[in-house]
């Protein structure tokens, strides 16, 4: 760790790629999904200005600390996932502070972004926002069931829950990776992948206009500033955790970008298809296939 | 040394010369009267004290100067002299109870009295048969007179039905007598024993009338409908004198003639006696008459007595401790009680609650119960251990369960009494005076419960260890209840931490006990020191939570099984007591208390089977059984697992913490759980990996630590009451430290014992506060709580540090606990557990944000509007855990690197390597302290980019909310929190099922059924009794020859 | 009881803002202001844009990054989804539909006003973030259209609100109301669009206005 | 439907029955006997169907004309029943009792005509106009162009032409008369 | 022959015990069990009976140093004392019970006193 300054400049310049990145990605899938419906739809850069807009707002208001702390929380968390995530697999400049902990770590500081997201917009004190909570919440648990049985196959497979070592063992060409090797938990992977981007089937939790949207109902100016740049980093690090884990990792930011685009591209390809899921059939939805497949992924190792 | 005749000759002058007096000076005659008893208690005391301390040999003495067969002669032993100075006693303080009814009756009434006195002191001595049966009908007779002292249709027909009973018995003890005369030629119980007439066929007719009679004599099961009448319609001191003096004369008469009958009749009387013994605790199920329940018991606990005389030839050298113990508490226990029913005049059990106007009968009554079921500070649970230990080594295992069984039915209708007692509102029963002469002799006899209790240790090698340091100080706090809480709890506090010093040093060597300790001594401190926020006087409440303390001090302490078994029952005591402090607690408390007394027998089958196949007693047996070991080690943690509320027996747990206060919840849930997980680890330790049966046990232990953490975490977020969803959580955590033990790996056993200790601090944080709050809203449900937090800041920077270390969200200390999860089960390859346990462990995010969000975020209701901060009692121990978790959670390596070190002793392979702060397993790393420091630096960064973005927003007030144009109408219909994921219930819902819980009740209906359908054969006329004697004698008969 | 009587006063007060004495748990009386405990009810203020260079770029970012409140009132509010299907597409110009006042920009005005919409049109206005623009569209809002000579239908909307851009037409077309969007940016690029500040200058104005025709004004005088 | 006019006016004191089409008939009656007629129209005659109760404001005769139309579905003929009821604190009895929705309109009647129905449910709350102080709007006397001009700040420059001149001097502007 | 007051006793033990079980009436199970008690005495008597002997009274007929062999054994002679005198009082006590009994609800019908039951 004695270089640890340089490895703190190196994080940031990722930071700033992955953030510019999520943006520029967030607009693609707009303009992806304007055309599915025959729009032309907002230009690409289009999120950049609602960013700056949303910064640029002069008055804000707020309920009380916790709901003034609740997007630091939740930006923290997409950047605590960040920071402990390998981004480049062999550089060592790249991988960030993943010395720190493993696919377990990732696993659970997902929470700390969504606990924090949670209180915040419980202390707005909007019943609307409680009710989205807490239907986000308990979709939430079932998501995780796959992931957890896809993960603990993986570590089955490659004796390791370290990132390096899973995405050491995927290299050397497509027949490595994990989606090769192990079949069934990249299913059970990717239907889970689903329900953490939260888009079509499962966005019942920020539905525009069923409850105002779900939890940031009170969030506003800079606050929904700093939501909207989490939102983007973190989609870039969900789909980088997956490529990680079954897509072989990525040896050059190319690869990198490319790999999350598809990846990213997935949740949006099904979302554009699919109308939205009630929250009891979006709960049971994750207890039938995604659980059959993860269970099966751990039998057939 | 007074000659023992004096014991005859005095009351026989004594009675004379009362009836001389005539009716008018009742006074002077009552006086003569006790002073009779009181020179015949003399007389046995000082006899027996000469036995028990010099080499007294026992005394033969001859009437009219000659010898045996030509004259009636008596013995003077030490049976004798103890037999008759229990019955001296009893009839002395009887006596006393009675003075005011035998005055009213008059002087005849008090000469019947000593006569009934007499005859039981020469039934005991007499070594001549005839005398025997005339004394045996002169008893009998003085019974049926003093019976008639209740004036009332009940006791007169009561009393007929004892006389026609008698009448028949002791005509059969006549004939039998007549024909052992015809075939021995000799009155002379010592000259039958020689003639040994037993051979001759005739002679075996006369020695089993002899014996049937005075079995009649001793209310065997189908023969004792009369028995009961009789306790119900008596008066309670002539009851109580029924029941302690006359029942244990009887029985030392039964154990005198045993010498005729030769070893045949042992198996015999040992069938009857324990028929009697579950027949009539069963039927005590459906019992509501006060004092008929008492005739059932005393029947019960003088079967279990006749078994034990049945079993000697089991018990070898133990035969008179456990025959002397048991028949002590049963006679201290009974008299008592019976007492007490005399004093509060209640005839449904359900009015017993009467009592709590008068403070000392309720302690009378618990010391009451506690005794007849063989609760630790008294003889009874010695004697019932050494029972239990004799007869497990001798291999009789279906006489072990039966005894065991019918203790816990006889445990079931005490308890649900004493609930009664303490529970049941008492505003409209009716007043009643405590009368001096009525209080003395219970209150003699309580005591006498306690010293002797002390006493019968010393006899036990194995309780050598057992400290009574803590004992005395519990006294003492008894003694000083009338103090204010304040006083109360600085004493017992400044003791406990006394206690600590003293005790700590002796676990430096072990880190297992030591965190044990920490975990129990300072969660003593804590809660003691929490305690503070209670005005008035909390009458009993430190006595009882010190006892808990003290038993779990001893657990650790504890070298032995015995000691743990005396820690357990002494623990199992004082939480009893505390959880039934609650308002509506009476219930839960009662299902408590069914479950602890189960597992404490399923324990002590466990240990017993341990002692046999080691030999002896001390923790190292608990490894090697050899018999039966799945169903010892199965038992054993069965016995333990009653106390963590795995799955299948929770069911009392929801409701019991439901209801307690704030300290007594933190109590009870933090620190009371942790008593089976040691037990579990003691056991889990002992039966190790290797054995085939090991294995199947261990599978479905994880099993059911995954099912409990599964279902505790699920039904706890569908919880409308904080408290009750806090003790769902704990069911859930305990299930995940079941299921870590159960791992049997090092990283599982260090995942587990690493849970114990956090689970400690952050539940212990959640009690606090949240019962705090509750305490202070007075309302425990969520949804009449929200938007505290701009009342409450700190109690809510305590619990969102507590949420977080329990969700095991990375920074804090929680997620170690998860990370160890993780890597132990892919060691392990139990997957499919371990999936149940990590999907829950996720499900726990449910719950935590109801509670967090509906106590603190959410609208502030009108009524909170000036709610002030908890109070500084309950904020100082929260912040001290508080600071406890954050260092751990900074440094983990301060708590992981120990134990590692200590379970290498057990579990060499899988350990965790640790360079620096880095933890790492073969599959993978963490290291918290760089974890820590990462997200606090990355924290601060943004929060300081944020607070330049948005340095002037308005604070608003609750309602300024976009309510589509509109405004909100009031904070309580604005306030989410009823029912808050009825999605997820709809989806996930089928898991609540209330399938335990029916199942538990289905077993106790068919209890309940079996004793109602059967207790009708006491139809109450007085000649089916007859006919019940008759044909009890005959099938006897048929059976034995 | 004192509170009654003031109560009694105001004729339109809402049952549930009367004052109220509650019990609390602990047993003290506490009094209840519903309008001073529920509300915050502090002034607006004018923010002036720092300076000048900064302010131009904002107000392009702003200009590209309208976003509408879905808030219809009268016929025109019918005209608005069409925007958002395939052969209008205001999306091309960075117009987006947001659900809470909180988060949107533009206030669409759509059509005629009555008192009763007009109390809540207020309320969600001033819960918007500046800096905000009305687009108020259809004759109604101008004059009051063919509403002229209605007992409950206002005539002219700036007296209430601020109005940024007028749409005329007995409901435009959609091709007008982009029309109107691009006459609103280049006003916003211009910076002349400061109608927030114009109604925290002349507010009490505005508040006089309103009152005089909202005789139940019973919410406080700034919603936030 | 001449039967039933003729058992009406058996029972009823009906006054100029006219006859709009073959299935609609309006018919008048006395203020005091319209419930009980539109009560026997509904038990007896089989009129189940209530549409709706309006109100016609002759202010140059001083008087409410109320109108209750009734449908029979069976034979599909409407029957209006007309009553007169005095214009100054005109009140009606109230006919909830018969159909739950006439409870509605009457409560519409009141706030609109200022005619109270005495024991109709919540007659007296406001019903669309919320903090109306005047007298009722629909009334004939209240003039709703000045209640517009004092309340509402109307935008000046707004002269009516006739639609003739003003058409004819558009197109033909250069024809001088 | 010498067992003909054995089998008496015998035979009036089973009457005495036919009286207590059957009857209703308590006087009569009264009755029954002093039958029942002067049966028991019989029997003692006739155990202690050796045929051909006389009774064990001292007197003129039987010597003191030869009485050995004339008289029957005196021992259960002497119990029946006490017994009888034990029946007597049993007896005496019971009717003063059935006196009570009666006088409760002056009926004396066994099976109406069952108000102790279960």
């Amino acid at each position: 760790m004695d270089n640890i300054a340089i490895k703190l400049l190196f994080t940031l310049l990722g930071l700033f790629i992955v953030l510019n990145w999520g943006l520029i990605q967030a607009g693609i899938m707009n303009k992806i999904v304007a055309r599915v419906g025959k729009r032309i739809g907002m230009p690409v850069y289009q999120p950049y200005f609602n960013l700056i807009k949303l910064y640029s707002k002069r008055t804000s208001i707020t309920h009380g600390v916790m709901f003034y702390l609740g997007p630091l929380f939740r930006l923290s968390g997409g950047v605590g996932m960040f920071l402990f995530m390998p981004l480049i697999f062999g550089s060592e400049y790249w991988s960030n502070f993943s010395f720190a902990g493993d696919v377990v770590l990732i696993l659970y500081f997902q929470f700390f972004g969504m606990l924090g997201m949670a209180l915040g917009a419980g202390e707005g004190g909007h019943p609307y926002s409680a009710i989205g909570v807490s239907r986000g919440l308990s979709q939430w648990t079932t998501i995780e069931l796959p992931l957890t049985l896809a993960i603990i196959s993986i570590a089955i497979q490659y004796h390791s829950l370290s990132f390096t070592d899973i995405v050491a063992a995927q290299q050397g060409g497509i027949t490595h990776w994990t989606m090769w090797t192990n079949p069934l938990a990249t299913a059970a992977g990717m239907l889970a992948f689903l329900g953490t981007m939260g888009h079509s089937p499962f966005d019942l939790v920020k539905a525009p206009n069923e409850i105002p949207i779900g939890p940031p109902t009170e969030y506003h100016s800079t606050f929904l500033g700093v939501l909207r740049t989490n939102a983007a980093i973190l989609h870039v690090v969900e789909s980088v955790l997956f490529m990680n884990l079954f897509f072989g990792g990525a040896t050059s930011w190319f690869e990198l970008i490319l790999k999350t685009f598809l990846i990213y591209f997935w949740s949006v390809f099904v979302g554009v298809v699919f109308p939205r899921f009630r929250i009891e059939q979006s709960v049971s939805w994750f207890l039938k296939v995604p659980l059959i497949l993860g269970i099966l992924a751990i039998i057939f190792i | 040394m007074v000659a023992p005749i004096y014991i005859i000759t005095i009351p026989l002058g004594i009675a004379f010369l009362i009836g001389v007096l005539g009716k008018s000076n009742k006074n002077i005659g009552g006086m003569f009267m006790l002073i009779a008893l009181a020179c015949m208690s003399f007389v046995s005391a000082q006899w027996f004290i000469s036995f028990m301390t010099s080499t007294q040999s026992p005394v033969y003495i001859y009437t009219a100067g000659f010898k045996p067969p030509f004259s009636i002669n008596l013995l003077m032993g030490l049976n004798e002299a103890f037999f008759t100075l229990i019955i001296n006693i009893a009839t002395l303080l009887g006596a006393i109870y009675l003075y005011n009814n035998l005055k009213k009756q008059g002087t005849n009434a008090m000469s019947v009295f000593l006569g009934f006195a007499m005859a039981l002191n020469v039934m005991v001595m007499t070594r001549d048969i005839f005398n025997l049966y005339v004394f045996l009908e002169i008893a009998s007779v003085a019974t049926a007179g003093l019976i008639i002292l209740e004036q009332g249709l009940k006791s007169t027909s009561a009393g007929f039905k004892y006389m026609i009973a008698t009448g028949i018995i002791s005509s059969i003890l006549l004939i039998g007598i007549i024909f052992a005369y015809n075939y021995s030629g000799t009155l002379n119980i010592d000259g039958l024993i020689e003639a040994n007439i037993g051979i001759l066929k005739g002679g075996a007719i006369a020695i089993f009338l002899i014996l049937i009679a005075i079995v009649l004599e001793l209310k065997p099961f189908p023969a004792n409908g009369w028995a009961l009448d009789v306790y119900q319609g008596a008066d309670s001191g002539i009851g109580a004198m029924i029941s302690a003096a006359s029942a244990s004369a009887s029985l030392y008469v039964l154990y005198k003639l045993f010498a005729i009958a030769g070893e045949s009749w042992y198996p015999v009387i040992a069938v009857l006696g324990i028929i009697t013994f579950i027949a009539s605790n069963l039927f005590g199920l459906k019992q509501t008459n006060s004092k008929r329940l008492l005739g059932y018991s005393s029947i019960g606990q003088i079967g279990l007595l006749i078994t034990v005389l049945g079993l000697s030839p089991y018990l070898g050298d133990k035969f008179e401790f456990i025959a002397v113990t048991l028949l002590i508490s049963h006679y201290l226990a009974k008299a008592i009680l019976f007492w007490i029913s005399g004093i509060v005049k209640a005839e449904n059990i359900k009015n017993w609650s009467n009592l709590r106007k008068k403070p000392l009968l309720v302690a009378l009554f618990g010391t009451a119960v506690f005794l007849l079921l063989g609760f630790p500070p008294f003889p009874s649970f010695f004697g019932k251990w050494e029972l239990v230990m004799q007869l497990a080594n001798s291999g009789q295992f279906a006489w072990m369960t039966a005894i065991l069984v019918g203790s816990f039915f006889e445990g079931i209708y005490l308890f649900r009494w004493f609930g009664y007692t303490l529970k049941l509102d008492n505003k409209e029963l009716p007043e009643y005076k405590m009368k001096l002469n009525k209080i003395i002799p219970p209150a003699i006899f309580g005591v006498a419960a306690y010293i002797l209790g002390y006493y019968s240790g010393t006899f036990v090698d194995a309780a050598k260890g057992l400290d009574y340091i803590p004992l005395l100080f519990i006294a003492f706090i008894a003694l000083i209840n009338f103090l204010p809480a304040w006083v109360k709890n600085s004493i017992s506090l400044t003791g406990v931490i006394l206690y600590i010093a003293v005790i700590f040093p002796e676990f430096d060597g072990d880190l297992l006990r030591q965190i044990f300790a920490a975990i129990f001594l300072g969660g003593a401190v804590l809660a003691l020191f929490a305690g503070f926020y209670s005005k008035g006087k909390r009458s009993g409440f430190h006595v009882v939570t010190l006892a808990m303390f003290a038993g779990l001090a001893m657990l650790l302490k504890a070298d032995n099984l015995l000691e743990i078994f005396y820690a357990w029952e002494l623990m199992t005591i004082g939480s009893y007591f505390l959880l039934i402090r609650g308002k509506k607690s009476m219930p839960h408390g009662y299902s408590y208390m069914m479950f602890s007394l189960g597992g404490s027998y399923a324990l002590i089958f466990g240990f017993a089977l341990a002692f046999v196949s080691f030999g002896n007693l001390d923790l190292q047996s608990l490894s090697g059984i050899t018999i039966y070991p799945t169903l010892a080690y199965s038992l054993m943690l069965l016995g333990f697992m009653t106390k963590t509320a795995s799955f299948g027996l929770h069911i009392w747990l929801p409701g019991a913490h439901g209801e307690a206060v704030v300290d007594i919840h933190f109590m009870a849930s933090a620190i009371l759980l942790k008593a089976g997980v040691f037990g579990i680890i003691l056991v889990l330790l002992g039966m190790g990996t290797e054995a085939s049966y090991a294995k199947y046990i261990l599978y479905t232990l994880g099993w059911i630590g995954a099912i409990s953490a599964l279902i505790g975490n699920i039904a706890a977020s569908f919880q409308e009451s904080a408290k009750r969803l806090l003790a769902w959580s704990s069911i859930g955590q305990l299930g995940y430290i079941v299921f870590g033990l159960a791992l049997m790996s090092h990283l599982g056993w260090m995942a587990g014992i690493f849970y114990t200790a956090t689970h400690f601090l952050y539940k212990g944080v959640l009690f606090l506060t949240i019962g705090g709050i509750a305490l202070k809203l007075g309302t425990p449900y969520m949804y009449r709580m929200g938007g505290l937090i701009k009342k409450m800041p700190f109690s809510f920077i305590a619990v969102l540090i507590a949420i977080i270390t329990l969700s095991g969200i990375p920074p804090l200390v929680g997620f170690a606990g998860k990370w160890l999860f993780y890597n132990a089960i892919i060691s392990q390859g139990l997957y499919f557990q371990g999936i149940v346990v990590l999907f829950s462990g996720i499900v726990a995010f449910l719950y935590l944000f109801r509670l967090i969000y509906s106590v603190f975020l959410g609208q502030l209701k009108d009524e909170h509007r000036n709610v002030k901060e908890l109070p500084l009692c309950l904020l100082i121990p929260i912040y001290i855990l508080i600071i406890a978790i954050m260092i751990i959670s900074a440094r983990p390596d301060f708590i992981l690197k120990p134990i590692g070190n200590y379970l290498l002793a057990y579990f060499p392979s899988g350990a965790l390597n640790w360079n620096g702060t880095m933890a790492s397993t073969g599959l993978g790393y963490w290291d918290g302290y760089w974890v820590m420091i990462i997200v606090g630096v990355m924290f601060t960064l943004l929060f300081g980019w944020l607070l330049i973005l948005n340095s002037k927003s308005k604070k608003v007030k609750q309602f300024n909310m976009v309510y589509a144009g509109e405004k909100p109408f009031r904070p309580e219909t604005t306030h989410m929190s009823y029912n808050m994921f009825s999605g997820y219930n709809k989806a996930l819902g089928f898991f609540m099922m209330p399938g335990v819980t029916g199942f538990w009740n289905w077993m106790s209906d068919i209890l309940h059924d079996t004793a109602n359908y059967f207790r009708r054969i006491y139809s109450g006329n007085g000649q089916s009794y007859a006919i019940h004697i008759i044909a009890y004698i005959i099938i006897i008969y048929l059976i034995v020859f | 009881m004192a509170i009654e009587e003031q109560n009694k006063k105001n004729k339109f007060i809402d049952p549930d803002l009367e004052k109220r004495e509650i019990l609390s748990p602990d047993g003290e009386i506490i009094k209840i202001d519903p309008m001073k405990d529920y509300f915050c009810d502090a002034k607006p203020k004018v923010h002036e844009p720092a300076n000048k260079v900064i302010e131009k770029f904002l107000n392009w970012s702003r200009a590209n990054s309208l976003w509408v409140l879905a808030f219809g009132t009268g016929c025109g509010s019918i005209e608005i989804p069409s925007l958002m299907t395939s052969r209008f597409d205001a999306n091309r110009f960075g117009v987006q539909m947001r659900p809470t006042p909180r988060q949107s920009s533009v206030f669409i005005i759509s059509g005629y006003l009555a008192v009763k919409t007009l109390k809540r049109v207020i309320r969600s206005y001033e819960q918007m973030q500046e800096p905000r623009y009305v687009v108020a569209l259809g004759s109604c809002t101008v004059n009051g259209g063919m509403y002229y000579d209605s007992y409950n239908t206002i005539n002219r909307l700036d007296y209430y609100i601020p109005v940024d851009v007028y749409v005329a037409g007995c409901m435009p077309r959609p091709e007008a109301m982009l029309a109107g969007f691009n006459k609103l940016k280049e006003r916003i690029k211009a910076g002349r669009a400061e109608g927030a500040n114009e109604y925290a200058e002349k507010f009490d104005w505005y508040k006089a206005n309103q009152k005089k025709i909202i005789k139940d004004w019973n919410m406080p005088d700034y919603n936030w | 439907m001449e039967q039933i006019l003729q058992d009406i006016g058996k029972q009823f004191k009906i006054t100029d029955i006219v006859k709009k089409r073959d299935n609609l008939n309006f018919i008048t009656c006395e203020k005091e006997q319209t419930i009980s007629l539109i009560t026997y129209l509904r038990d007896i005659k089989g009129f189940s169907h209530f549409v709706l109760l309006s109100v016609v404001d002759w202010i140059e005769d001083g008087v409410f004309q109320l109108v209750y139309f009734l449908n029979n579905p069976d034979k599909k003929i409407d029957i209006g029943i007309r009553t007169m009821i005095s214009r100054e604190n005109a009140t009606m009895t109230s006919a909830h009792h018969l159909w739950e929705q006439i409870a509605t309109y009457q409560r519409e009647l009141k706030e609109m005509y200022g005619i109270d129905f005495p024991g109709s449910p919540r007659v007296d709350e406001s019903f669309i106009l919320e903090g109306w102080d005047d007298i009722p709007p629909m009334r004939r006397e209240f003039d709703t162009k000045k209640y517009s001009e004092e309340n509402f700040f109307p935008r000046e420059g707004r002269e009516t032409n006739d639609p003739e001149e003003y058409m004819k001097k558009k197109l033909y502007p250069d024809e001088e008369k | 022959m010498e067992y003909i007051s054995l089998i008496t006793g015998f035979i009036m033990l089973m009457i005495g015990l036919w009286g207590i079980l059957s009857q209703k009436n308590i006087i009569k199970i009264i009755i029954g069990f002093t039958i029942f008690d002067t049966a028991i005495n019989i029997i003692i008597i006739s155990i202690g009976y050796i045929s051909g002997r006389t009774a064990p009274i001292l007197d003129k007929a039987v010597p003191v140093k030869d009485a050995v062999t004339k008289i029957v054994d005196p021992i259960p002679q002497a119990l029946v004392l006490t017994s009888i005198v034990i029946s007597l009082g049993v007896t005496a006590l019971m009717l003063a019970y059935a006196l009570k009994l009666h006088k409760y609800k002056n009926t004396l019908e066994i099976n109406k006193f069952k108000d102790l039951k279960w």
